[in-house]
């Protein structure tokens, strides 16, 4: 889950990490009453893509009224496919320098790494390989003071900004854990009259362990199609197709997706039906599906935790109940085979036994329906 | 010879009381796996599908002597179950739940690394060692005794793929999935690893997918192994920067995508699939 | 540092360990009103001490008027030397069991360990060792859920008891580590109505970590003359003899004792002025031992990190602006032992080479000051 | 040979810059001890006693290739700094301070055997291969060479008789305090097998204190020992049950008694003397 900026600014702050002061503004007015308060004040949209600044998402004012106006130039802005709803407000830094520093999880060693570097304030991925530099984070242990120390070495700082570059990089670290953070990162950490200040912040929270942070913000990327889907506990990634596909697994639903494009037809959705779902959400999801109107639906189904009896009930059901107005393909083999194909024969449902055969057949189908 | 388990593991099921656990632990007895214990914390003294259930892991090992554990224990429960596992000095570990949260699984991993275990998942199908043994949920018909090993992230694209190489007189010798997961204890590193030596293996399928780099790490390995390797990756067909499921596809600028996890396996000497059933065919050539 | 019973419940409480109410009182009044407001109580002597129960520092009261009675009878009392000037009034609890949980550290594990037994309620050291189990605790990851559910079964308990158990040893974990401690232990851990009630509490903080725990009580058990010396820094124990000692270092000042004894002396104090005592603070320690009027006092330094001349600045700064009206024999050899010899032969002081020269010497000189 | 320790070893002092941290490099610098750099954080770029200092040891061993290191840090700040050398590859790590946290000691013990770093103390005099090199604050004047390996808790009451030793005549391999604090990283038994291994080591000398049970220990290594150990034990006259200073010395029931350290040892085979003095003619008449 990523947090918007003024979120994530919020846990920095309260994690004694020195943020500027800034308000959330909904409305021109919002913005220009900031401005009063605050001075001269940055206005920045608030989105979950980066790269805002150079789209237009970032305007300086110096009084309210300019505020006011860059609010109002801002507010309802479409950035990357995203409409700006909320601005933040805060107060104006002169930047001397800008540092980078984040924290993330290194899927090859296991274990988090912090990456910093002495050139800051741009795209992590444009600073040069020899510029950026990276310390494993053992655990349990967690980031120690002397590593902390050792990295403001590395970057370049020395007396006063070392020590307080020190003290930032420990209290990310205290946030990327009690946080349960993918990600958290700063920049620019700007230099402002001799003093590190998180200048702008990002933190994205490990989805599976937002159960033990009640105290977090619920922030959502998700279509309301998506978020119908998800909530079953279901994965679901809208696409631009016609060929509506569930498969359970995320690699046998991207490999459903990649040979449905290969005998050249084009798929509507990624659903992972998951490891041992029930019928129930099958049933639900499956009936979405059938909402979004798809020229036809592949169901791909090799069951291992999946029970191929509970799918079948589910396909039985929304038939049943709700009708399947457009061809249905299903492919399913695995644990409770036989039950499910029974099932499925009993209602007139041909399964099919490989991916091949259902795939070429969906394809097929999807294209008499565009005929039609 | 086997890789990891075999037909004398003797094997626990933390988690066996569950809906899950008492499923999966049925279908294992019948696969043939010695499923020797089960633990449960505070309903120990029952029993399930015949096997006694204990409160801890300790219990249960000092009456039974189990030396592997699969877990059938909800994501919030895994970390705590993982470690009672490896404290107790069982190995592999078998972690079937996907969402584990991921500070969790780092942290599983670092104890197993302290203790010498080998973990496997989190979200992964498990374990199969053709015809001897299974300890996760993978169905019991898919596999057949023979030369290939397996080693995939995804369970269901494996299964596929194992079912079109048992088709083709393709048996296998031992089957894994790694897990699904960003994190995840064993790699296609340690694996490819364990088949090279394997007397029994005669080539290796690996089945990947986009995102992360543990396809193209698993390249590296790949130039000095002396068996030949067949690949197949998922996610060819996925959009940029559009993340799929919990399996972390997220595809950026290039670093863990369909072309450079190919090329690299290419490069690497390593044959790659482009469709799913053109992985037994290619075995089939490689085995002569 | 130990910490009175009422101390270390409050720590307890306020970790979420279950306590019983209770109310601290100094005087048979305050526990008649802490009776009137609890129902029956126990009546406890707050003593730094064990044992207080079979010393009749407990008792029971079932009316406001007995508590009064009870806290009269117990103030004031001398329980092992000590004086008792509190008493904890206490709810009563009808205990069903008692077991036993503590947590110490393992000198020769070099980790902590929990201790736990079935048999509570009495001296663990009395319970004999095949009824007493040990886990010992892996640093930095700390007791493990599975640990505690496992000490649960090892102690006998299942079902709701043992899932309270293992939350106990959770929570005294968790103070143990959070607070510093030396040892925290249950004894009893009471089964009250089918629950767990921590019946009474011990909780040593280490003194070396007491730095960053400003949240902790202080409690001293050192004498008047005890908390002059060691406010100095320097390790103090009052002993029963009339030759008074000062060396640096525990080993050579436990050996300079032990040489003492030999000869026939017998010593007055311990007083360790440790490694690397500076002039000042030596010279006030000397100056507190001649204020206790020894018949004899021997300074013996081997100096490694103390300098020789240091010591020898700090005896002749007291010779001279208070002076020394007993034998005074030194012992002074090691780092810049030559400056520190001139200068007490300067001021007619002599240094001897050896402790056995200057021990022998010492007992004798105290000899004939009794003698005298 | 020498244990631990030679003229070869490359050693960092870390808090160079305090009082105490320059006062004993230049006394090591003068025994002979190749100090190669010292650190110091925020302090980087300057010299002490022509020792260049550093910010962090990873910067001193990077340009110098300390491979041993000794702390003259306040105890505070020992855990971290000791973590420091352990990360960096250092060991031994000698760690002179007093009054170090007791959960910190833990720490820094379990971190170390992690790494297989030696950490020497906390609350130690040090190490000194007689002749060759100091890493701590022993007297310069107090050590010859020769064939006695030392090992004692206390710093003082192993000069006193380390002082006796050399004046018989009876020089040192290697003399080493393992610390007066309840948890320290080398215990007696660590050393007694190296000194037992050390092909220079003629006779081992042991002082210990009441408290706490490693004297018992090392009695049950002594019993395989074939080089002759002398042992004293200070602490006969405590009265029971009184705390002495940081040495931990509380007699409980018996246990950690001078009584039970004296038995233990004269089982073992070793020979106790009673007094300080008498360890030199024991040792004499050991090696004949």
């Amino acid at each position: 889950m990523k947090l918007y900026e003024y979120m994530a600014k919020a846990v920095l702050r309260e994690a004694g990490l020195p943020v500027p002061p800034g308000r959330l503004c909904r409305t021109p007015a919002e913005a220009e009453a900031a401005c009063r308060e605050l001075g001269p004040v940055a206005v920045k949209a608030q989105v979950l893509v980066g790269g805002r600044g150079k789209a237009g998402g970032i305007r300086l004012a110096d009084d309210p009224a300019a505020a006011r106006e860059a609010a109002a130039a801002i507010l309802g802005m479409d950035l990357k496919g995203y409409t700006v709803e909320q601005v933040y407000c805060e107060s104006r830094l002169s930047i001397e320098k800008e540092l980078y520093v984040g924290i993330a999880v290194d899927a090859q060693g296991k274990r988090p790494v912090v990456i910093t570097s002495a050139s800051g304030g741009m795209d992590i991925e444009d600073v040069p390989e020899k510029a950026i530099v990276r310390m494993p984070v053992a655990l349990p242990w967690g980031l120690m003071g002397f590593q902390a120390r050792e990295l403001a070495r590395r970057v370049g700082l020395a007396g006063e900004l070392a020590s307080q570059y020190a003290g930032v990089v420990e209290k990310l670290w205290q946030v990327f854990r009690a946080k349960d953070a993918e990600l958290v990162e700063v920049n620019p950490l700007a230099v402002v009259e001799g003093r590190l200040v998180c200048a702008d912040a990002r933190l994205n929270v490990d989805d599976d362990a937002l159960f033990r942070h009640p105290e977090l913000p619920r922030v959502s990327e998700a279509t309301e199609l998506e978020s119908r889907v998800r909530e079953l506990g279901l994965a679901f990634v809208q696409l631009d197709g016609d060929i509506a596909v569930m498969a359970n697994g995320a690699g046998i639903t991207m490999g459903t997706l990649d040979v449905i494009q290969h005998f050249g037809g084009r798929p509507m959705n990624f659903l992972d039906a998951g490891g041992g779902s029930a019928a129930g959400p099958t049933a639900k999801a499956l009936e979405i599906l059938v909402q979004t109107r798809p020229k036809a639906i592949l169901i791909n189904i090799f069951g291992g935790i999946t029970r191929c009896d509970e799918v079948a009930k589910a396909i039985v059901e929304v038939k049943r109940r709700v009708g399947i107005p457009m061809p249905l393909v299903v492919r399913l083999v695995g644990t409770n085979e036989e039950a499910g194909r029974a099932m499925l024969e009993a209602e007139g449902v041909q399964a099919f036994r490989t991916m091949e055969e259902a795939a070429r057949r969906v394809v097929e189908l999807a294209g008499e329906g565009r005929g039609a | 010879m086997a890789v990891l388990v075999d037909e004398k593991t003797k094997v626990l099921v933390q988690g066996i009381t569950g809906n899950q656990g008492r499923f999966h632990t049925q279908r294992m007895l019948e696969y043939g796996t010695r499923v020797v214990a089960g633990t449960s914390p505070g309903k120990g003294g029952v029993e399930v599908e015949g096997v006694p259930v204990y409160d801890t892991v300790e219990a249960a090992v000092e009456k039974h002597g189990a030396n592997a554990s699969v877990l059938f224990v909800p994501a919030p429960f895994v970390k705590d179950a993982a470690c009672e596992a490896i404290a107790a000095g069982l190995s592999p570990v078998v972690v079937v739940a996907e969402h584990v949260p991921l500070h969790d699984a780092m942290e599983v991993v670092a104890f197993a690394r302290e203790r010498g275990a080998v973990v496997i998942g989190p979200n992964t199908y498990g374990i199969c060692t053709a015809g001897k043994t299974k300890l996760g949920i993978p169905p019991n018909q898919v596999f057949h005794p023979g030369p290939v090993g397996v080693v995939a992230r995804s369970g269901t694209l494996s299964y596929e793929i194992v079912d079109s190489l048992s088709r083709a007189g393709l048996g296998q010798t031992t089957v894994v999935g790694i897990g699904g997961d960003r994190v995840v204890g064993l790699s296609f590193v340690d694996m490819l690893k364990r088949f090279e030596k394997d007397p029994e293996t005669r080539a290796v399928v690996m089945v990947g997918e986009i995102g992360g780099t543990a396809e193209e790490e698993a390249a590296e390995y790949i130039k000095q192994m002396t068996k030949p390797v067949v690949a197949y990756i998922a996610g060819r067909s996925a959009p940029p920067g559009r993340r799929m499921g919990h399996a972390g596809a997220i595809i950026e600028r290039g670093r863990g995508s369909f072309e450079s996890k190919v090329r690299a396996l290419r490069e690497a000497g390593a044959q790659v699939a482009e469709l799913p059933w053109e992985v037994a065919p290619l075995v089939a050539a490689a085995l002569g």
